[in-house]
Formats: structure tokens, sequence, C-alpha cells
């Protein structure tokens, strides 16, 4: 523990990340524990009111509290882009070890298919097969992660095939270790921080594709909403609601910024490349 | 981007009889005491939201489309605004023959089309041939049901022979825009959907199409040789496409574009604010529309039901095939879910009282309309719980759910995706019904999976949507037992009185006999509440104040736009740059 | 004449926060037409040595002291106080420089004869044509029998010899008259050492170059240079004559370093120095070799050791040095 | 070379197959049907099997496919648009012109800013200028296109007035003269480039500077200071040139998000580009114009990344001569 | 200083060896045949310690890989302990694997990055049987290559040349083995440090019986370690001998030239590309 807070101070924008996205994180879970309103519960009398001490984000068309409705969006546009994220990078590692170590016509199969599926544009086919009619949460989460895979997947490729020429590797298949073991114990821990900052900067991206969704009117079903689904509600009048889509784009923005930031940081760990003096 | 609106066609009803009294419409339009003499010249801009599809009248579907249409092709004659009578436009005169089988046009003998070429009765024959070509697959082609032939003895003479006698046999003759003969007849019907005059119609109308950059602008100009002379007096008419409705409403404040239809009742609000009688440069219109929304209930079991559709080798009978739904088969527990919504405070909060509250099936701009008939549902969510009780719906597990033999009481509203109204209705559905300890959860459906695969086999809860009525009403499509099998009958209501009320309705050539008949189906309707009527909505337009003359009723904004104009003193930068 | 002259030079490392000293007080002057060979283990600031004379230090490094350069035209300027623009002037056409590991300091993505125009162009604007020509000419010089080949060909396509005569052909562009070689041959096998050394002596001797050569090979420092400066842990333990230094010794480093070598010519069994090179970011106090040392005395540990000038041109840094014979 | 790019063109062509039935199987199994949206419920049902013959849904789905193939093998014909009847390959071909202007600008834009910026930064790294550019960039890379289309319309079009809010030239284009003509353009494409260009050139910006910095440190550029050269040639000709190849290697993956990033910027300021038709089509259900587009796009892509691979090694002669173990 | 080589068992033998690899054609260039090894037999006995002395490229790396297991011979047997290793099947192959270990050229990357000293050397320990604790047996390596036991901890970017290049040692020896690859084993290190190394695997031979296979360019330092020596150009040995006999008599030209190049005195004007 102390040594990831050691980390964490170490460089000034995985630290400033960090702050920033923990923030957000403790919002979104506890907030809606401690705000008496209901991020569902409507209340058509007091629709649409601006920024007040009771409502301090105001509220929506149907009354509800927009603050209460961006502390549970936070939960679901994170949850949708963690979860998604998640199966992408294990699906990647997975494919990428695959792909590294069986070789062959499997290899090129698979890294033909990572090119076919980076070809698409990520956004308009998203949109295309959500805009199809499949549009549950967890069939959200699943697409982002059918199409955000491929890059993991050839980091690991490509890693693994350099790691797997080093030195240290020969040395420990010169020990007789077990290919398993090698894999890993030896090779995958190497892999491992750019797998990390790959995944953060996936994080980001996958919340900025979640709301470009949702903004072109797809995505998150009611009662849920996500930042996205709430900054497109208060859309339809922009400037007489300008609360609405105001705070949740900030929270937008917040989070990509934090996980950027992270992974910017994280870079600046782990690879020496982008040592900078701090 | 999305306009499915399902246009409900029927037969001429009630078009004979008028009760304006009633209807407490919006005074509006062209009250300006402008002493100033008409001046020709200047362009309109028109800001639509998506590109028209096509500007045949025989393919056209959207809305954008009709529009454009409506200025480039005239009809035989239009409909006025009592819904009843005709004005003349390509027919000068007509004259049922005494038996009235027949009905004669005398057609005007100076009209050309846009290239130069002759209007004559070839043409309207022409049309009413491609009209009813099954090929080309007209949308309004039941209009022609009742006609036999049309004929046309001299070059300006039509003759309309009918089957029957009916009271909209004027209405079923000239429905329908002329189209040129003389280019049209080079294209096979069944390519009409793929013809090149789709794209560059000819017309007889005050305005001819000069131009269309795809996804940009549609440009109408002046038809200097039209047959009312003098007229119209705008030089020029672009329709602009903007799908983005952020962006359009920009354009309209900084006179961009000078007119938008369909303005979301929030936006509207905001117009009128600052329009406070002339202060801002943009002029809300407002006028009685064509459309309202309602919550239909399956009434029906749809397992049960979905087995028989799939059962080929029976034939299904209603009778044999129909179970009460669980939920929704009950009257009692359809008046108390009505009874739970509070339908005010709901048509406020998504119209911003730019909507009517509504009870009965027959929509306020048609003569049907008759409020005393129908059933008024105040909101009463205690009287609700009451009579669900009274069902057998109560609490008895004490989790806050509603159940009744084990089965809670909890359903799917689905509605269309893309639509914000009707996704705000089923948000706050869920909440009212919620309060009385119905679990409701809303579902936004593709509209083609919506139209498709759920509501023609009744394979849903309850749906929110709503219907485009016709200038003219006939409900048996919705609720008739004969319709049962076609897809607007969702709800799967069935009552022999309906079915004997609706068939004299039609029978009777008694206007007075008729709404009488019309009365009770009003109040068996409002009764029985196959669906909620929630409001009926106000179709909410905005113009530049420049454009003088502008008006606009039920029939929509386009009435007179031949008739528009624009003081010299207030032309614009457009329309400067286009004039030199 | 001397054509450079080192005083007092000292660099600090002060871009991690604290400051490490990387090298003290270093003092040596050179002559035009003589060789300096720079010797001592890695890490005993050898390469911060040549970087600060060409005045290349990496930010963060502060340089103290004097490097006084004596240019053709008989001005003298102040590498450490010198404009950006003189230094510019100074690189390349008065000093060039071959780096430790020559493959590494071409530009990988441009022609081997495309970068040695590029310099010749910063000179004169002399025409494309004639660069060329001589471009090629210059990797005659250096003993590559394919210049034509060589021209064309990137970096990466080279073998370590000839990637080495490249990076040496590009120093030379300049015509500069003080060569410094940052351990040229290090990398390279005994026989292309060899080859490389040889060409280094001709081209000294054809030019007229002044040379200052960094090794860790002792042998060759002795066999090369004038004059020998050894280096321990960025400090100057000894410098002088090589004929001096080969016959008498006087650090007891430089000592041991000569024994290593000798041993290996008359294939006895060298004796290594034990121990391992004191770090730079945590140097012992007094004298820095003397964990290392047989004759490290109480004093070595708490005083830095004086410069003693045994004889003319040979100084030593020691408590107890070697008596001459 | 040319036998070169053209293996390489061939390699690509499975890509390209798969790409397209992938498409085309999205958009064939999804849920609905495209009929529906022309289907009209009270029609005879002659008149529902003429639209749905019209559209040849009512085949089998590999016939469906089938079919489809054989019109683009034989007659390079996409099938004409469910909406309005035209053929897609007119609809695509007014739909390029302007994606291919706002993605060039874009890009132009976004190369010359992130080049020039990157190069500032990098060279006063760790000063109050490096850090403002870096965290400016920051922002711009964070912030959805839609957040930034939508606050530049509100700022430059709304409020201010300054911008027109849509559309590619002004009603009265064609009256105005050349320059005239000119300047419309530019006022047009000003926001929706600046949209799509700003976390563009932010993406370029974080190689470039990250890549100069590690060039001057490189052992190659020290050595070229040793040399005595100058500068300004070190850093534009130098530096520059080995920090352009991770860009370069980028370009497979910028078109697709220069394609996607159109899809929203092009509907914020209404363009009647690619990305707008594709919106439509997929709302609409047009499979003639999704599957059109999809293709074009997936060429686009496929062309960009050999492209890419081709600049490359151009440009990198490592790549040139190395194995290439990885492909 | 030299180990006895009398009648002892032979222990790696090698016959006819030939290697050949194929550059794959690329984006710019056609396919490319190399042959690194072109018919290399020679045998190294129990105890005995057999050096190949070639400049670089010659293909001496390409045998000490092959007879590692890492590089596919085209032709020819490796043998050791009377078993073709490249007919193994792979589980016999790791369990032979332990006998032979490399000690590369490149100390710091054949230490892997993300592993403590304590955690490399017990990898190598796992195959093992082990009789002692793991810490204890780590102690005693450490301290059989002359290293402190409080170096245990270190990540190897945290140790010097010479000590990575014992840990490699280390690890090596905690698998018991026969025969050592050392692959220019003191050549990138100062002259002092590669001589502490070298007396280090002398006595390393003599206490665990070791033979070496050793590959240098460098004939003054594999002097110090060899009992015999074979010089390569080209793919094949040009000359062989025991190393005494071969540096006092070369037979051939290109030995006196590297015999010759290891003496700088007499820098001449000849010079060759």
């Amino acid at each position: 523990m102390k040594r990831i807070v050691n980390i964490i101070c170490s460089d000034k924008s995985l630290y400033a990340g960090s702050i920033l996205i923990g923030i957000i994180i403790i919002f979104s879970l506890t907030g809606p524990l401690l705000s008496p309103y209901n991020y569902s519960s409507q209340n058509l009398s007091e629709a649409l009111q601006s920024p007040s001490i009771s409502h301090p984000l105001g509220t929506d068309y149907y009354g509800r509290d927009v603050l209460a409705r961006i502390m549970h969006g936070g939960q679901i546009t994170l949850g949708i882009a963690l979860l998604a994220t998640t199966i992408a990078v294990l699906t990647g590692i997975i494919i990428g070890l695959i792909s590294a170590f069986v070789g062959g016509w499997l290899d090129r199969i698979l890294m033909r298919l990572v090119d076919i599926m980076l070809g698409f544009p990520k956004l308009f086919i998203i949109l295309l097969v959500i805009g199809m009619g499949y549009s549950s949460i967890g069939l959200i989460i699943l697409f982002l992660a059918i199409f955000s895979w491929m890059e993991i997947a050839r980091i690991v490729r490509s890693e693994v095939l350099v790691i797997r020429e080093q030195l240290y590797i020969k040395s420990a298949e010169a020990i007789g270790l077990r290919r398993r073991r090698i894999i890993f114990i030896h090779i995958l821990p190497n892999v491992m921080g750019t797998i990390i900052v790959s995944s953060v900067l996936l994080i980001s991206t996958l919340i900025l594709i979640e709301s470009s969704i949702s903004f072109l009117g797809l995505g998150v079903q009611p009662p849920n909403a996500s930042w996205g689904t709430i900054l497109t509600e208060g859309r339809i009048d922009p400037i007489g609601t300008w609360w609405i889509s105001v705070f949740s784009g900030i929270f937008i923005i917040a989070a990509i910024i934090g996980f950027n930031l992270i992974g910017d940081g994280l870079r600046n760990i782990l690879d020496p490349k982008f040592t900078e003096n701090t | 981007m999305k306009t499915t609106h399902l246009i409900i066609v029927v037969c001429l009803v009630f078009a004979l009889f008028s009760c304006d009294s009633k209807i407490k419409n919006i005074k509006q339009s062209s009250s300006e005491t402008d002493t100033t003499e008409i001046a020709d010249g200047g362009t309109l801009v028109i800001g639509v939201r998506s590109e028209p599809e096509s500007l045949n009248p025989l393919t056209a579907l959207s809305q954008t489309s009709r529009n454009i249409i409506s200025l480039v092709f005239r009809r035989l004659a239009d409909l006025n605004e009592d819904l009843t009578t005709f004005t003349p436009q390509l027919a000068k005169k007509w004259v049922f023959s005494s038996d009235s089988m027949n009905l004669t046009f005398h057609l005007r003998t100076d009209v050309l089309w846009h290239d130069n070429k002759p209007f004559t009765a070839a043409d309207v024959v022409y049309s009413y041939q491609l009209q009813i070509n099954p090929n080309v697959a007209w949308d309004g082609i039941s209009y022609k049901a009742n006609i036999t032939s049309v004929q046309a003895p001299d070059d300006s003479t039509v003759v309309f022979a009918f089957h029957k006698k009916s009271l909209s046999m004027l209405m079923d003759a000239v429905e329908g825009y002329i189209v040129p003969k003389h280019i049209l007849e080079h294209d096979p019907p069944e390519k009409m959907h793929e013809s090149h005059f789709n794209r560059n119609p000819i017309g007889t109308g005050p305005f001819r199409f000069l131009g269309w950059k795809d996804q940009q602008t549609v440009t109408l100009i002046k038809n200097i040789s039209y047959y009312e002379i003098g007229k119209p007096h705008l030089d020029r008419i672009i329709f602009k496409i903007v799908p983005d409705n952020l962006n359009l409403l920009t354009q309209l404040k900084s006179g961009e574009v000078d007119l938008v239809e369909g303005i979301y009742p929030k936006d509207f609000q905001g117009i009128v604010k600052n329009w406070d009688g002339g202060k801002s440069s943009v002029r809300p219109v407002s006028y009685m529309g064509r459309r309202y929304d309602f919550i239909g209930w399956n009434l029906i079991d749809p397992d049960t039901y979905q087995e028989a559709l799939q059962n080929e080798n029976t034939e299904i009978t209603i009778t044999d095939y129909i179970k009460p739904n669980k939920f929704f088969g009950s009257q009692k527990v359809r008046s108390a879910l009505t009874m739970a919504i509070d339908r005010d405070a709901l048509t406020n909060a998504v119209n911003f009282g730019m909507a009517l509250p509504m009870n009965s099936p027959a929509p306020p701009i048609l003569a049907a309309y008759n409020e005393d008939a129908n059933i008024h549902w105040l909101y009463d969510p205690r009287q609700a719980r009451k009579l669900l009780s009274e069902e057998g719906w109560i609490d008895s597990d004490k989790d806050g759910i509603l159940d009744k033999d084990g089965v809670a009481f909890e359903f799917e509203m689905v509605t269309e995706s893309g639509n914000v109204r009707w996704k705000q209705v089923a948000t706050i559905i869920q909440d009212q019904l919620g309060k009385i300890g119905i679990r409701v959860t809303p579902r936004l459906v593709e509209p083609a999976l919506l139209y498709g695969k759920m509501l023609p086999p009744k394979d849903f809860d309850a749906v929110v949507i709503g219907w485009v009525v016709g200038l003219t009403m006939d409900l048996a499509p919705l609720f008739h037992s004969s319709s049962f099998l076609t897809p607007f009958h969702f709800t799967g209501y069935y009552s022999p009185r309906y079915d004997s009320l609706d068939s004299a309705s039609k029978n009777t050539l008694d206007p007075e006999t008729a709404q009488k008949y019309y009365n009770d189906i009003a109040r068996l309707l409002s009764y029985d509440l196959p669906y909620t009527w929630l409001y009926y909505r106000l179709e909410c337009s905005a113009i530049h104040k420049r454009f003088k003359n502008v008006m606009s009723d039920k029939r929509g904004m386009y009435i007179n736009p031949e008739d528009w104009w624009i003081p010299l003193n207030e032309r614009n930068r457009t329309d400067k740059l286009f004039e030199g | 004449m001397s054509l450079l002259t080192v005083e007092n030079l000292s660099v600090i490392n002060s871009s991690s926060g604290r400051s490490i000293s990387i090298l003290k007080n270093i003092g040596f002057s050179l002559n035009s037409g003589e060789t300096l060979a720079v010797i001592g283990e890695t890490g005993s600031g050898k390469s911060m040595l040549c970087k600060s004379i060409i005045g290349l230090l990496p930010p963060g490094f502060l340089c103290s002291g004097n490097i006084h350069y004596t240019s053709s035209d008989n001005t003298k300027t102040s590498i450490i106080s010198a404009e950006k623009s003189d230094l510019l002037n100074i690189r390349g056409r008065e000093i060039g420089m071959v780096f430790q590991e020559a493959a590494a300091s071409l530009n990988p993505v441009v022609r081997c004869g495309n970068q040695i125009t590029d310099v010749l162009s910063v000179e004169s604007k002399i025409d494309k044509n004639k660069a060329k020509k001589q471009a090629r000419k210059l990797l005659e010089t250096v003993g590559l029998s394919e210049p034509e080949r060589i021209f064309h060909a990137y970096p990466h396509q080279l073998s370590g010899g000839m990637a080495q005569r490249v990076a040496l052909a590009l120093a030379l562009a300049g015509k500069p008259q003080l060569l410094i070689a940052d351990e040229p041959s290090s990398s390279l096998d005994s026989i292309t050492k060899k080859y490389y050394l040889n060409l280094l002596n001709r081209l000294k001797q054809e030019n007229n170059l002044t040379l200052i050569l960094v090794t860790h090979d002792v042998d060759e420092a002795l066999s090369f240079a004038d004059n020998i400066l050894v280096l321990y842990a960025g400090c100057m333990t000894e410098y002088g004559r090589t004929g001096a230094i080969k016959k008498a010794p006087a650090h007891p480093y430089t000592k041991a370093l000569l024994n290593i070598a000798r041993a290996l010519k008359e294939k006895d069994f060298p004796t290594p120095i034990p121990g391992e090179i004191s770090s730079l970011t945590n140097p012992p106090s007094g004298c820095r070799f003397h964990p290392r040392c047989p004759k490290a005395q109480d004093i070595c540990r708490l005083k830095e050791p004086p410069s003693i000038d045994i004889s003319d041109n040979h100084s030593v840094r020691c408590f107890f040095p070697a008596e001459t014979i | 070379m040319i036998s070169i790019i053209l293996k390489r063109a061939l390699d690509s062509v499975p890509t390209i197959i798969i790409g397209i039935t992938l498409t085309f199987l999205i958009v064939h199994l999804a849920p609905g049907d495209p009929g529906i949206r022309f289907l009209d419920p009270s029609q005879p049902t002659e008149i529902q099997q003429v639209i749905q013959k019209r559209f040849g849904l009512n085949e089998p789905l590999h016939v469906q496919y089938w079919n489809w193939v054989k019109r683009i093998l034989f007659h390079f014909d996409f099938g004409n648009s469910f909406y309005n009847g035209k053929p897609s390959s007119e609809v695509l071909r007014s739909a390029l012109l302007p994606t291919i202007l706002l993605a060039s600008c874009a890009l132009i834009f976004a190369l010359i800013t992130g080049i020039l910026l990157g190069i500032l930064a990098a060279t006063r790294s760790n000063t109050f200028t490096d850090r403002t550019i870096t965290m400016t960039m920051m922002f711009f890379f964070s912030t959805p296109a839609f957040w930034l289309g939508i606050m530049f319309l509100g700022v430059f079009s709304i409020q201010l007035g300054w911008l027109p809010s849509s559309h590619l030239t002004s009603l009265y284009h064609d009256q105005l003269n050349t320059i005239g003509r000119f300047t419309d353009y530019i006022q047009h494409l000003l926001l929706p480039v600046l949209t799509l260009g700003l976390p563009l050139a932010a993406t370029f910006f974080r190689y470039i500077r990250s890549g100069v910095i590690e060039a001057l440190r490189s052992d190659y550029i020290l050595g070229a200071r040793a040399r005595g050269i100058g500068y300004k040639k070190i850093l534009f000709q130098y530096c520059l040139k080995n920090s352009l190849l991770p860009i370069i290697s980028l370009l497979g993956v910028i078109i697709p998000a220069l394609l996607s990033g159109a899809v929203i910027v092009e509907v914020i300021f209404s363009l009647p580009g690619m990305g707008r038709t594709m919106v439509t089509a997929v709302f609409g259900r047009d499979y003639p114009i999704i599957l059109a587009a999809g293709t074009l796009a997936f060429f686009a892509v496929v062309a960009g990344n050999m492209i890419a691979d081709i600049t490359y090694s151009i440009i990198d002669p490592r790549i040139r001569y190395q194995t290439r173990k990885n492909s | 200083m030299q180990a006895g080589t009398t009648a002892s068992k032979t222990l790696l033998q090698i016959q006819d060896l030939r290697i050949v690899y194929q550059q794959k054609n690329t984006f710019f260039t056609a396919d490319q045949t190399v042959h690194a090894v072109n018919g290399v037999s020679f045998s190294i006995r129990q105890g005995e310690s057999f050096a190949i002395v070639g400049r670089s490229g010659c293909g001496k790396t390409s045998i000490a890989m092959s007879a590692l297991g890492f590089v596919k011979p085209s032709a020819g047997a490796i043998s050791f302990m009377g078993e073709n290793i490249w007919q193994l099947n792979r589980k016999d192959l790791r369990q032979l694997r332990p006998l032979i270990q490399p000690v590369f050229q490149d100390y710091g990357n054949s230490l892997n990055p993300r592993m403590t000293v304590n955690k490399i050397i017990t990898e190598a320990l796992r195959t093992q049987p082990n009789d002692r604790t793991q810490s204890d047996a780590v102690i005693q390596l450490l301290d059989s290559v002359g290293l402190d036991s409080g170096i245990r901890l270190r990540f190897p970017h945290q140790l010097s040349g010479g000590q990575k290049q014992r840990i490699n040692i280390a690890r090596a020896l905690a698998l018991n083995p026969k025969l050592l690859i050392l692959d220019e084993p003191v050549s990138s290190q100062d002259l002092s440090a590669g001589v502490k190394l070298i007396e280090l695997l002398n006595s390393l031979k003599q206490t665990y019986e070791l033979s070496y296979l050793l590959i240098s360019h460098n004939l003054s330092t594999v002097r110090l370690l060899s009992d015999r020596i074979a010089i390569m150009k080209d793919g094949v040995f040009i000359e062989r001998g025991p190393a005494e006999t071969l540096l006092q008599h070369p037979s051939d030209n290109y030995t006196k030239e590297l015999i010759d190049a290891s003496n700088l005195t007499n820098l001449s004007k000849t010079e060759q590309a």
C-alpha cells in the first residue's frame, strides 16, 4: 500500500490523475448514499430548476436531481468503461499470447483479424451495431470490448516476440523451465507495464465512445443514465437548461483527463524512453 | 433522421359535419393590418431536419418531401379549412352525374407544366393509372378503391366513375397530385422509385424545382407562368437541411433560416417568450395538428397468441385463441392504471403547454369529436389502488410490488427509440405507476423492430407511441375485429358492440344518426380503454416576421405559400445577394 | 604551442536534484600534433571529459574551471563561457569527435553519404556534386574500399568497423585540428581494432592532427600516445609523458593497470586490482582510490591528495607516489 | 516497387472480403426490417410484396449476399438507396467530397499545429511554455469531439455570431466572386476543422514532443552537434524526421479515427459528408448505403494502412532492410 | 593452471555441423541464404576447456546457440553425453538442458530486469532436487562466485557489470551443469574486472569439474582460460590445437594475424577494411 502511494507520488501527472479519478470514484460510489434524492425519483412540480441550494446542480425535465443522476451516471459510465476494458484486455492478452507462441497460420489469421477489426471505424461500427437494436448495458459493454481488444493483442504479441528473444528468456529456457512458467512468470510481467498503460488509456477512450454513442441518441436505457445520456437530455435546450449538459460534460472530460494523466504518468514511470526530468 | 409516421389512411367519414365551435383553436396568423402594397421578390429559407427522399408525389413518404411537393405540384382541387368543401385548382369546376355515380371535372386550359408543355386531361388519366398501379406502390392507393374508371372525353374534361355512392367520392377523386404524362410515360412504372423524375420534378404548382444539393439544399424558384396571375410573390424558396436541432434553432434566431416546423415545445416556449408580441424577429406559429400520443395495452396473452400464429394448420379464430392478458385483460385494471397516471402533469411536463388533454379516440380536429361523450378518468391513485385490490392485485409479499397468485405486477413499456417525448412519457409513467406498486420497465426499441416484430404479432405488454390522423377518421383498423390480424390492431381489443356500432355508423347515410353512433363509440372506447389516451399535440412552428400573409391551420403550414410576401424594406442579405 | 589547455576542470551533475561530482580538478595542456591518451576503467568520467571539451555536456551538468582552445587563426576561445555561435564554429571545424558507439552517433534515417555532405555544406556553401565527390574521397581516406556503396548505405547496414570508419570520416569532414576519439576501438574485435588504430595513426600524420584518445586499454594507450592521463572515479590520478609513465608509474593505480597489461603480454597470469571502482554518487572520502590501494594509510582516507610534480610534464595525485627510479 | 505494392494490395484482399462480409452480416442479421419503414399496413398485401421484392429482402440471406457480391463484382454496383432510390455510388460520391475536404484540412491543421507546438514544447521542455502547451493539449486530447463542437458552436456561432453554424457553403455561394467563395468555404470549414483537428493535433503533439525530447538526447543528435551542424537543421531535419516515424505508423489508425470523428462533426455542423450519410443510413436502415459506405470506409482504411506501411519503409530504412518478423 | 586432459570421457561431440539462415524476403529484398557454419566438428571432454576464436561474424556464436538447443542445425549432429540433443523430445531436452548452461556476452540483458537476484537464482534452483533450503543455497551460490549475500534483494540494474556476470555464473552453477558455454565472457569488461572473472572461472572449473566451451575474439584472454583452441573463419575451423602450441607456433597466416593483432606495440602502416 505504502509502495503504491510512493509510486503515485513519484510522478506529477500520475498524482494529479489518481486524485482526480479517486474523487470521481468516491463521488460516484458514496454520493448516492448521502444524497437525499434518488436518481430516478421524479417530482414533476420541480422540473427544470436551475442550480439552487436544495438542488446544487439543478433538476432535469422530470424534476430529478441532476447531482444524484450524475453520481449514478458515474457508476454506469465508469462501470461500462471498466468492465469493457477488463474484457478487452483479457481477450487481448490471451489472443496476443496465442498469436506469439503458437505462431504459424494461426498467428497470421489472428493478426489479419486484428487488422480487420482495427480497420473498422470504431465509433461507426459500434453505432451501427447498437443502432441496429442491440442496446442493453450488457451488450454495450460487450460491443465496446469486442472492438477494443486488438490494440492490446498487438502490443502483447509484438512485445512477447521481442522479449522472447532476450537473453534472459534464453537463459530461463536453458535452465529447463516449463514453457508455461516462462510465459507467465518470466515474459508476461515484462509486458505488464505496457499493458497497464494501454488499458488505462483504453478506459478513457471507451468513456469517450460511450458518451459519443449517447450523444447520437443511442446507449444506456432509462431509468439508468450514463453521463453521456444525461448530457444528451440537456442538449434539447442547451441554453435554457445549461446545467444538465454542462455539469455532466465536465465530469466526462474530468474522467477522461484523469485516466489520460494516469496513463501518461504510468508510462513515464514504466518506460524509460519517456522519462523526463521532474 | 427519424420520421416514422404511420399514417392512418382512411375512408372519408364525417367530413360533412362541421363542429368548429367546440375547438378552441389558437388564434394566429395574418392579423396584420399592413396597408403597404404587396411586393414581389425575396427568398424564403425553410429549415428542415432531414433530406427529402423523393420529390415525386407517387413515391414520396416523408413530411419534408410532401411539403416540397405541395409547392411544386397541384391537385384538381384543395380541401378547405372546414374539411368539407373544396377550392378549385387544376379543375375549374366539377359536377356529379344525376345518379351520383359519375363525377365530371372541367379542367383549366391555361395551365402549363414547368417545362412549358400544356397540361391536359390525359395527365389526369395517366396520374390515376400510376396511382392505382401496385408496382408504383403509391401510399394513397386506398383512396382510389371506390373508383372504377377515369376517362378523358376531351383535353379539358375528366370523368371519374365510382362503384358505389359515398360521401367521400369528391375527396377520393381529387386526392393525389397530378403528374406529367409526357415525362413519366417513358419510365416503366415498376421502376418508379428509381426514376430520374424523383429528383427533377416537373409540376404545375406556383414554384418550380431548380436544384438539389445533396444533404444541403433543395431550391425552388417562382413559376412565372403560374396559372394564378400575379402569384407567387416570393422569388425563391430554399429548403435547407439541418439535421441538428440546436443548429436549426440557432439558424432560426440568426436569420439564416426563416421557417422551421416541428419545434420542440420547450424551444417553442422560449420563442413565444422572446416574441412577446413582436419584440423578436421570429414569430411563433402554432395550430391544431394531427398527432396524439397514447398508451396501448395488450389486452390478450401474447404467448398464447404467438402459439396460435405458429400453428399454421389452424385457421385462427379470435375466440379460440385469445386468452385475456394477465394484467391488462381486465377493464378494471386498465381504468386503475389510467387513474394512477397524472395525465395533466405528464402532458405539461413533456409538452410545455403545447397539447390538449385527450380522452377519446376522436381527435379534436375531426367533426366527430364530442368531448361530452367521453368518459373522463381523473387522476386518483387511491381509487386506482382500490380497484386493483378488488381485482386481487395486492402486495402480499410486502416487497413493494403488487402481486396476484404469485405473479408480480411488472411489465415492459416499449416505445420507439430516438423519440425523446415518448421516452419521457414512459419514464414518467414508470415513476407514477411505481408509486402504486407496479414496476414498469421502459424499453426503447428501434422503430423497425417495434413496428415490424413487436406490435403486429402483439408481442409486447404496453406501448407508448402516437398516431398521425388523416383529415378523416376511421377506427376500424385499430379496434374492429375484422382487422384483428392486421398490424395496427395490436391491442387485441375485441368487442362485438364496437363492431356493430362501427358498421352501423358506416352504413347510415344520415349524418345525425352517424353522430349518435359516434358518441356511443367514443363512450364505449373511453370506458373500455384499449388505449389510455394521453394528449393531443399542437403543432409548433416559427417563421421570420418579415413574411406577411402567412396562414396556417389544421391542414398545415403551407396553405397559401403563393400569397406570402416580404416588404421591400425588410429584405435581408440573402434576398439581396440573389437579386443581384 | 599549446592547442588546448584545461585548467581545474570540474563537472557536477545536478540534474537529479543533488549534486554529484563527475570530474574533479582536471588540468592538462595539449600541444599541436601531439596525442593524449585518457585511460581509466568504466565510470571514471572519460566520456564526460570529452563532452566538456567540445561543449556538449547534457543539460543539468555544470562545468567550472577553464578550457582554452586556440584556433588555427590563433584566436583563443574559452569553451565554457563561449557563445553558442562560437561553439558552432569550433565544433566540427576545429574539434572533431568520434563517439564511443559510432553506429549510434549516425542518424539512422539518413544515408551515410548525405550525412557527410551535410557537414561539408555547414562549412561553406559548396555545390552538391563537389560535396559528393569530397565525401567519397573522405570515405576512401578512412580506408573504406567501396566508398560508392557506403555512400548510399544507411548506418544499420554497416558492420561495426565500417560504422566506426564512417564516424571518423564524419569527424574529419570539417577538417578539424583536434580529434577526440572516445573509446573508438572497444567494441571492435582485435584485428579490426588494430587496423583502426593504424588508420588513426596514418590520418594523424597525414593531416597533422592533434588527438585525444580515450580508452580503457592500457596497451593501446602506451603504444599510441605521447601523453597519458589516468582517470579514476572522476579524479586525475596521474598525467605525464608516455615514456615516463611506462618506465615509472607513480600512482599505485597506474602501476596496477600497467602490471596487468604487461602480464597479459608476457603470458603470465595477471594480478587484478582488488575491489570494484568507487561509485560517483557516493564517493569515498579522501583519495578516491584508497579502498583498493595496497599502500593506503590513514591520511588517504582523510584528505584529498595534492598534485605532485614528479618531473617536467609528469604529475601525480598521491600521498605516497612510487619513487622515480 | 510496383510489384511490392501489388503484392501488398493482394494481401489486403482477404481483409477487405472479411471486413465487408462482417458488415453485411451485422446489417442483415440485425433485428427489424428496413422494409417496414415503407410499408403501410393498410395497403393491400400485393403492394407490400412489391416493396419487399424491390429491396430483395424476401430472399434467404445467402442469396441476398451472393446477389450483392455479384452486383459489386460484375457491375460495380452497390445497389440503390432504399430511401431515395439513388444509386449508392452517386450518394457516396457527393458525400465523399466534403468529408475528404474536412478530413484533409483537419489532418493538415493537426499536423502543422501538432508538429510546431510539439517542437516548441520539446525545446522548452519543463518550462512554463511547455507546461502551458502540454496542459492545453491534454485538454483537447481528452475532450469529446461533440463537446468541443457544441462549445465552438455556442461561442462562435450563437453568442458571437462570427461564423456560420452549418453546411459547407452559404446559400448564396454561387452568387459570390472567387475570393468571396474561398472565404465562404473557410468560414464554413473553420469550426468543423478545429473540432476534428484539435484532438488529432493533441495526439500528434504528444508523439512529436516526446519524440523530439528523446531524439534531442540521442547519440546521433549529439554526434550531429559535435560535427557543428546548426540547431535549426538539427531540430527540423534530424529530430523531426525521426519523430515523425511513429506518426506515420499511426496513419493506419488515423483514418478510422478521422472517419469516426467526421460522424460527430458532420452531425453537429450539418455537413453533407460521409459521416452524416452513414448515420442517416444507420438510423434509416438504408442497407445498400450502409454497406457501400462501410465498404468504402474499409477500402480507405486498408489503403491508408498500405500507404502508411510504404511511406514508413521509405522514410525508415531500417524497416526496409530488416527481416520483418512481425508480419 | 590447466586442468588435466587425461582419458576422461567425451562430453560434447559435434560432427560436421552446418547452420544455414534463411533470411525471409522483406518488403524490398529477395530471399537470402546465409551459411553461418559450414561443416565444423570437434569434441569436448569432461573437465576440458575448448575455445573457438574468430572475428565477429565468423559463425562461432551460431555453434554455441545450436549446442544450447536454440538454433536448429541444417546438418550434422550435436551429441551431449551420447545423446543427440536435436533428436530428443521436448521433455527429454528440458531434462538435459540444466547440464549445458550459457554465460552470455551481453550480461546485462541476460538477467530478467523485473526479478531480484534472489528470484533469478531460485528460478534456476526450482528444477533441481533440493537438499538445502533455498535461501541457504542462494547464499552459498553467491558466495561461490565471490558475491556478498546482501546483494540478493537487488535488481539487475542496481548491479555493476562484473556483478551481473557473476550472477549469471551463479545461476548456471545452481543447476550443477557439466558444460558452460561462455560467449565472450570478459570482452566487454574492464581489464581488471575481466582478469578477476577469469580467475573465478578457472577456480570454478576445478571445484565443480566443469567443462567450458569458450567463444571469443581476443586471444590474449582466451589463452588464460582454455586448453585447446580452434581458429574459425567464415564458418570453418582453419586451425586447431592445444592452446600453448597454437599460440607459440601458429601455422596458418590468419592465426598469425590474430596473434599479431593482440600486440599493439608494432602499429604498422598496413590497414585493411
